[in-house]
């Protein structure tokens, strides 16, 4: 998940990072072929160098020492607004066909939830203005379902041209990567690109909540280089982010 | 000048009430006052209105002490280690109270400090447009640009009663310097009737005007100071101390069920006197967590 | 990383082009980047909309000069001398021709900068209800707050297409650290389309990584990086330079007549190549500015 | 006018300076009465002691240097919109009697005035948000006018209740000190208070362009103590801002 996530980093790019998995991809993107990328973390950081150790929150000190700025979160914020934000990276606990996300809660009642989850963060911002998503995600069919119970973070709604009518001014998932596969957006749907190395494509459609739409091309995901993966286990060596797999 | 140094349980004793609203943890994950969440769960507060970004577990610890009714925050968990247990039973099965919940994304809760702030009645967006967080937060509207005709959210303003900031040094009039991420940090402090200044180490006037910069709040909005060396423990404090990851994740298994989250409020909150008790406890593992960081370039005014 | 390292010359004839939006002067009174408008007189840049709460004389050279065709401004005048008389020829006579202004506070000079760099169409303000600036404005528009009822004034968002703030560090990519008043230079920078940064000091990136709190723009931001020591003069420098309070005056009386403007255009702008001749040209009066300031008291990352 | 300027601040307040007599009206006061009075200055400084020298803007280094806040304009306009700025200072070229002030421009059109002032800076804003505006101005009937040109900084309007249907939350002028005498505003008018020392209310009506009306207790404007003339004549030695009297 980490290699495929770093390769959608692109060269120079300004990325809202966020924690977890996604602060791993962008240490790889930027030691392998994103060297100028800029990662911009919500409560107020801006670096264009990885921290220089490994990062159990986005707030440690070591995020902070060696940032290029350090400011208020509206600024930050404020740049997403503007348009000045390429890409952003969000998790979620259930997310649907057409991208929608749910950190919120799981139940009809989002008063009396089965499962409170923690909310949205600055997920629902990022998904709501950057101009490209970036969604990682445990594969299981009770996340990848038919219908999200709450839409914390916009995807492309019910299709079509829902996030214009809205009043989103850019912006939505580009691709899902989950353990099992990588799904891209095309107008408005996930369809599966490519499935992990030994995962049947028959193995992904079982484990989708939704009826799965499969790309012409699909094949299997490149797997990551021995320097990608040297470069994660030299930043996680205990496998405290990455344990669940690379 | 006048002093406004109080002891902690002063400070929370007057300015705290049953029903107030308070801002905390608006540096997001660093700087959480959790010597001042302590505090009041102590005083037993209650109905409490929260107010936050992202609390890591001091919300969690406030809302399974029943210190709280209401929340509004974009983020209620424990950043490294999950979901908060406290916050999901009061939630899911309403102990040890029910609670009210304003949903918010960390940009609408800046917006609505940021608004309070200012002394604007709103601060007009585009985000969150589509997503279902506006009607479950309930106080939004939706409204139309004059300008451009475009769809925008208007989130009014928060004007907390107290809000609490934590801070490497202060003077005793309440002139705070913090440095490392604001998270919302000023925002909740200008926009707040009162704010209580935890510093890690009182100055003289004279160094906090040396690099007025660095002043998050103004002697003019802060109506306490603390002298609380160690208050964001276990979050850090920029070029004080580390965040101590495990004690989060240690919480995170203690506080499963009711007995292990009594347990463990009666273990680190109701029976330590104070935070000075609290550190002597922690022992070696706090100092151990001892960060002094590299200096900042200099600057001459 | 990248160098966006040009001479003041290349800065403005690539990115400043008749007919933009231009912010300077964001600090108020101090950090004016007259260097910068003198180059944009030299390049005889025309039609352009300058952008600023007050300019001291800088915007009074630039309207003189015949640079301009609008203005966005709460104040044009000399500070501590009194009214500037290029601009007043130019309103009252049409000389050297007609200028559009729109009346602003500061307050809606900030506000609109700020919504521009929030990314929101408009801010919301109780500001100058029942001033006849709104109208004299043009762009204002009145409103009523719906969550209240209240009258409201909505300031729409300003984005410049340059802004220009000088500072006293900077790296090669555009990091900047600006410290003393801050006024709406943030803003400004956030807000505008590109950024000029002109330092008075070039340092490696190290340098401001050891204190992010003060770097004012991220290198994001920045489309060029000019290192121009004294850029400011006659404006002052936060422990760099004093204010020369005599050149303002010296400049009020020259100026009274347009024979004696293009007098003093010649002899300090079009008569000099670049600032280090207009430096050299001061000369002693230039070194005795000089203010090392005393240091700011350590922080520690 | 400086002595009389001082003596509007109470001790305690969190006052909107700004600059020239008003400045050092803010330094006397300081060292007499209100020592614990706090000065705002609009492009982002706060401080609790005057500056060390005299400033001849408020942003000279020596008013920035032993600050306790240098911030951004926004900071202090919001807390002035929020109602925590207690009283402001402001000049003017005109002013009606309900206290309307024209900073702006002289003439009927705006676009083509006879004379082009400087503009509002801040003074409207303190005007319109301030909880309590003092004015400054030298007496001469043709800045003391029956109706200013153009509404800079609003005053009492036409009168009345005018303020809060316009919708501004508070505030107005509460004394006029001109080069011959203090002005209260009583039901949202000037009313002569005291006339300077040696000044006859006839001069005084002479030189105002409005129909004058008097208190039933004018009186004599307090003479300046000899602390305070020292106090002025120390911060401002050679007159650059008194020398027009004190």
């Amino acid at each position: 998940m980490v290699a495929q996530a770093a390769r959608e980093i692109r060269d120079g790019e300004r990325v809202f990072v966020g924690m977890r998995l996604p602060l791993i991809a962008f240490v790889v993107a930027k030691r392998t072929h994103a060297p100028n990328a800029v990662g911009l973390f919500e409560l107020g950081i801006v670096r264009d160098e990885p921290a220089a150790e490994l990062l159990y929150t986005m707030g440690d000190n070591p995020n902070v020492a060696g940032a290029v700025w350090c400011a208020r979160t509206i600024d930050l914020m404020g740049l997403l607004q503007r348009g000045d934000v390429d890409a952003g990276f969000i998790g979620g606990a259930e997310i649907d066909m057409q991208g929608n996300l749910n950190t919120t809660a799981i139940g009809p009642d989002r008063r009396r939830p089965s499962v409170q989850l923690p909310g949205s963060g600055g997920g629902a911002d990022i998904a709501s203005l950057a101009h490209r998503l970036i969604v990682i995600m445990p594969h299981d069919k009770r996340r990848l379902r038919e219908k999200v119970d709450f839409v914390t973070s916009p995807g492309y709604g019910t299709g079509g041209d829902w996030r214009r009518r809205g009043g989103l001014p850019r912006g939505g998932p580009s691709v899902l990567i989950t353990t099992l596969a990588v799904f891209r957006f095309v107008d408005g749907a996930a369809v599966l690109a490519s499935h992990h190395p030994g995962v049947s494509v028959e193995r992904i459609r079982e484990e989708t909540g939704w009826p799965l739409s499969t790309a012409a091309d699909v094949h299997e995901t490149e797997r990551p280089s021995a320097e990608v993966l040297r470069i994660i286990r030299d930043y996680d060596p205990k496998g405290f982010w990455t344990r669940r797999g690379d | 000048m006048t002093s406004k140094l109080l002891s902690l349980r002063d400070a929370v004793g007057r300015l705290v009430r049953d029903g107030h609203s308070v801002a905390l943890g608006c540096a997001l994950e660093p700087a959480i006052p959790f010597a001042f969440a302590h505090e009041v769960i102590r005083q037993r507060r209650q109905d409490l209105h929260l107010v936050g970004p992202i609390s890591d577990i001091a919300f969690d610890q406030l809302i399974g002490a029943g210190c709280v009714a209401r929340v509004s925050a974009a983020w209620v968990g424990n950043v490294s280690a999950g979901l908060a247990h406290a916050y999901r039973r009061a939630m899911e099965q309403g102990i040890p109270r029910r609670i009210e919940v304003r949903d918010h994304s960390n940009f609408t809760v800046a917006q609505a400090l940021l608004a309070g702030a200012l002394g604007a009645p709103y601060l007009p967006t585009r985000t969150l447009l589509g997503s279902d967080i506006p009607r479950a937060n309930g106080t939004f509207r939706e409204s139309t640009d004059p300008f451009s005709g475009d769809k925008l959210l208007l989130v009014p303003a928060i004007v907390p009663d107290v809000a609490v900031v934590a801070v490497q040094r202060a003077d005793e009039d309440g002139n705070a310097h913090l440095w490392g991420p604001w998270g919302v940090s000023q925002e909740a402090a200008l926009a707040a009737r009162s704010v209580i200044v935890l510093a890690d180490e009182i100055v003289d006037r004279s160094v906090i005007a040396t690099d007025p910069n660095r002043t998050i709040v103004p002697a003019t909005k802060v109506a306490a100071v603390v002298h609380e060396p160690g208050a964001c423990h276990p979050s850090p404090l920029q070029g004080r101390y580390r965040r101590d990851h495990a004690f989060f994740h240690e919480y995170h298994r203690a506080t499963r069920d009711v007995e292990g989250f009594d347990a463990w409020i009666e273990e680190w909150v109701t029976g330590v006197a104070d935070r000075s008790a609290y550190l002597a406890k922690l022992g070696p593992r706090w100092t151990a967590l001892r960060d002094t960081g590299r200096p900042a370039a200099e600057a001459r005014f």
